[in-house]
């Protein structure tokens, strides 16, 4: 892998996060990068909907099912490893569950710009999945830190999940998408589509900035976590790997499944498990998300992933 | 020459809590409230209001020293436990008092 | 009409307003809500300006002429209605008539996109016409409030009018479309034109979020002002059917001079009424004109006036 | 100890007001003032700050007890009846008094 | 009914000594602090806050009497000849008092 | 020169001036400009890192040499007019000094703007220079206000400086520009270089906006620092005719070295100055480098730069 191969917008991450490792005074104003990650979310869902809008839903139903219960399923696998290998109380290792069950945007955004660099084509409808794959883990964050409590009140955590800044926008450009359909949404192309790698390159730059600031606090919480935030990633993508290839995606469309399932959150879930299950510590969740899962996905993952699913789908 | 009739409350906290204090404060019967986006630092760490996770706002209240009591006793034991928060009350002057007292 | 027909902008608005009717924490941060709107009306200044450095400006004086007198004549049509109908007060009469008699530069965005999307002819120094139709209402808004007062400092308000932001960035575009010309202003059309239709978007999906804050405001007010933001705009829109035909404009030019007539502020008469007719309640021309009169012009209004300025132009 | 040698007067009040203030503030004499953004509730209802006419601004001048007085009391004439605000004033000790009496 | 146990210091001054400020109140030994960001016009002229170098923040430290009363005079002695700066003092009171005291 | 033949971005300086002068309540968000500096420091960044792609490093090392070498110098000419002739006191005189030694990337952005405009080839390395131009004046600035005192702990010095902003994004984007090549950076293309005239121009409005702020405190300092913000950047401007045609620039080239030794910073300079030598008054040297020189420069100093580097092209 020679340097140039290297897309810059990978270069934009390591350059912030230099800059912050640094502590240059460097950074990306706040009402930026709040900008920054709308862009990204609603070019996402409305390129999900365009794609929607070119085939019949009824096709997707079996694979969103599958999609959806494997939402539910991934927290369940890493939480036991969490609390009785990692000896994190219950709250703590619920909530990094939640984190990883459920995906990182911006990871999927770098795996669509690797496919597209390559011309690697992929089913347009993964951001689909994105929005699919968000919610469960939450859910089952808040279940696995309390029990199934009557205390909880669903509808309340439901309403704070969907309405979230993330799924709003997602879903609202997914829609938008749909019914506006291809040639609807091609005057509105040169800000969200034209623009979208650029705006990516300015989203990884501020990414780098935050995730030097994670690094910090990672070195208290030391070698499990570390360990924690690269295997789980491995563990996941194979995983994907899996199902995509017996849902007969493409091989593209199987490198994506996988690294969304190795992606972690740090955007809606943080958000919801700070407000659901406050007794667990955050900085522990997001140093692991943030501060290695992350950059390990978009530097070494995706192409690791891909070369998975090449591999898979020689063997069929 | 001193003159306070009224309290002022002051929280720094996370910005996540917004929407719920809000809720807090108009159930407890506050006449209004004022709120500003801050970074800071605490106990609980450095706030440095790059991004939403870890900014914090600073919430006002104008009441009377009942409320501000109260107020701050449901802070403390609603949020201390878990959330990065830092609560005082000053002595302030107004000119309508009476207009801040909680209904 | 069917669903994809619908121009994307504004599902983005339809998008915005379930997401605020909802509270939704969904939101535009406001400096980019102020880059958004900064931009629309340089666009619309630009392009304006370009225009009227392709034609002889004596040619456009008699239109000017018209134009500006309507603009000081609409709100003496509608104030009696609130004063005598609606029964409100002086001041907030005056407050609204000033709202109705100027113009909404949102509104003829979408209107200029509308008739875009359908390759739709039309005069494009009607931009000119957004900015004399800003300015007489906000007089004959003061004047109406407190009749013709030697209190009032007309030099300080025409002082704070013209130097508002919004009219400065107009005429500010306009000036600058018209001494660079058409191919002066080039190396600059990919920010100003190409993302056009794209930060229209963001700006109808903040103002759908705006519109619904004013929906609950609004059933304090009850039906009386309901039907009057949805009958104001009819009838202004056929008066400017009558002025646009009498004018000679093109079908699409008719409808967009109808729309403007139609289309209630909700920047810059708000801004100048809170400063020089303080005691009116701002509440209630802004839940009128943002609540009523917005969401009617850009989803049903817009087409109609088309209709009507067809009509029209097949009648001679 | 207690030792107060100055006032802060603070200022909620709706962001379209500032040139307005500022001017007020000069001719009246103060030798500063500090501005920051807020957004709000109060008994003129809820400013939300998501755009311009919807949002608060925070007046804060450093000042001594004779110009609080009657700058609060020229701010409840000229704007209390039209205008969302409120005013305080508190006490403080600044290092150098002198440089906060107005001119 | 007067309870004052702790003060609050607040500072206007340059955007430019951000980080400096931060470094002085951790070196002292404070134990948080809290910044937001704000315009504003004294004796070294207008800051208007359109652009980084003319732009002020208002830092706000929780603190004892005693470090109030040593932060303030380094403050002067080492800022006030060269930078805007304006600092206050004011009595507050707070939940958990010792949580304030400097290391 | 005809009104037509002007860089629409100048227009909006003009504008931004205009309404500054006129005390319009016409504002760039303060975010918003830090990100329009941001792009245009990246945008410029990545320019030269792509030319430098192109070329082998050895050959630009001795005008790398040279330049650094007459960033240390330029201080040294003006110092001794401050100090003695001006009557400044030492950290004015020095503040100053290092203001003029240093350069402006918003002037060398309207540099590149006037040579594209009109397909005048220039080496595009030359932002490099900016980036080499911009801290050997810091440097001397501080040297000349205190001596080589051994109070000044140089390596926190040259600490803040590199890691400023400014420095940081230009090298930054040098660096993603050189490792990426031309080809690389195509999919960033839209937001960095497609859209970099439309940000200048934003650039520019604000520009003007903060220049109409500095003419009043300029009235204070009177003549002399009038025509020192004149008569410096000719001067620098031979001198950088002088140095450019040695070095065997082209002639657009040698124009934009001159621009840039002739330009004055006003942003990475006055923060150094202001932590490094605060004795000294900003207003004195913002005044002079933004209110006076800035517009000098892009107005009618570049084309003035443009005609010198053609008469010694045609000397040669
Ligand atoms: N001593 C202090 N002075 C001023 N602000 C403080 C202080 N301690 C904490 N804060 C603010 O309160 C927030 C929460 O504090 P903590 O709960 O101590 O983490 C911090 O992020 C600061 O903004
Ligand atoms: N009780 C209160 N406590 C704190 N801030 C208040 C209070 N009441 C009003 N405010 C602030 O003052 C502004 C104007 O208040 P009002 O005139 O009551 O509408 C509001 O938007 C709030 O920002
Ligand atoms: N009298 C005052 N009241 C409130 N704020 C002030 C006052 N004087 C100065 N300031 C603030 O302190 C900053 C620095 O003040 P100075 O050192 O006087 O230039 C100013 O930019 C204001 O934000
Ligand atoms: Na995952
Ligand atoms: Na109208
Ligand atoms: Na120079």
């Amino acid at each position: 892998m020679s340097l140039s191969s290297i897309d810059p917008v990978i270069w934009f991450f390591l350059f912030g996060l230099f800059a912050g490792v640094m502590k240059s005074e460097l950074r990306l104003p706040s009402q930026i990068y709040e900008l920054v990650s709308m862009l990204l979310l609603l070019t996402i869902g409305l390129k999900g909907g365009i794609e929607l809008a070119r085939q019949p839903f009824g096709v997707l139903l079996p694979q969103i099912a599958v999609i959806v219960a494997m939402g539910f399923l991934l927290p369940f696998i890493i939480f036991p490893v969490l609390r009785y290998v990692g000896k994190f109380n219950r709250p703590d290792s619920a909530s990094i569950a939640a984190h990883y069950g459920s995906v990182s945007v911006g990871t999927f955004a770098v795996a669509v710009a690797y496919m597209n660099t390559r011309n690697i084509v992929f089913e347009e409808h993964m951001a689909l999945f994105v929005v699919l794959l968000e919610i469960p883990a939450i859910l089952i964050g808040i279940i696995l830190s309390k029990g199934m409590s009557k205390d909880t009140q669903w509808s309340k955590v439901m309403n704070e999940v969907m309405l979230g800044r993330g799924v709003m926008l997602l879903v609202g450009g997914l829609l938008i998408g749909w019914v506006s359909g291809p040639t609807g949404v091609e005057s509105i192309s040169p800000l969200f589509f034209d623009l979208f790698k650029g705006i990516l390159a300015l989203f990884l730059l501020e990414m780098g900035l935050i995730t030097a600031t994670q690094l910090s606090s990672l070195k208290k919480y030391g070698l499990f976590l570390f360990a924690f935030g690269i295997l789980t990633p491995i563990v996941f993508s194979i995983i994907g790997i899996i199902v995509g290839t017996s849902l007969n995606l493409s091989t593209g469309g199987t490198a994506i499944l996988a690294t969304l399932f190795a992606s972690a959150s740090y955007i809606a879930v943080p958000a919801a498990m700070r407000i659901s299950v406050p007794e667990a510590n955050p900085t522990l969740s997001l140093s692991a998300s943030l501060g290695i899962t992350f950059p390990f996905n978009i530097i070494i993952g995706i192409p690791i992933y891909y070369a998975f699913s090449q591999y898979a789908h020689n063997l069929l | 020459m001193k003159n306070e009739n009224a309290k002022l409350i002051t929280i720094y906290t996370e910005s996540v809590l917004e929407s719920r204090l809000i809720d807090d404060i108009e159930e407890h019967g506050a006449m209004g409230y004022t709120i500003s986006n801050a970074k800071g630092k605490g106990s609980s760490g450095s706030r440095a209001g790059s991004w939403e996770a870890n900014s914090n706002i600073r919430v006002e209240i104008i009441c009377d020293a009942n409320f501000a009591r109260h107020f701050t006793q449901h802070l403390q034991k609603t949020y201390y436990d878990n959330y990065g928060m830092v609560t005082f009350t000053s002595d302030i002057e107004v000119l309508r008092p009476q207009k801040f007292c909680a209904q």
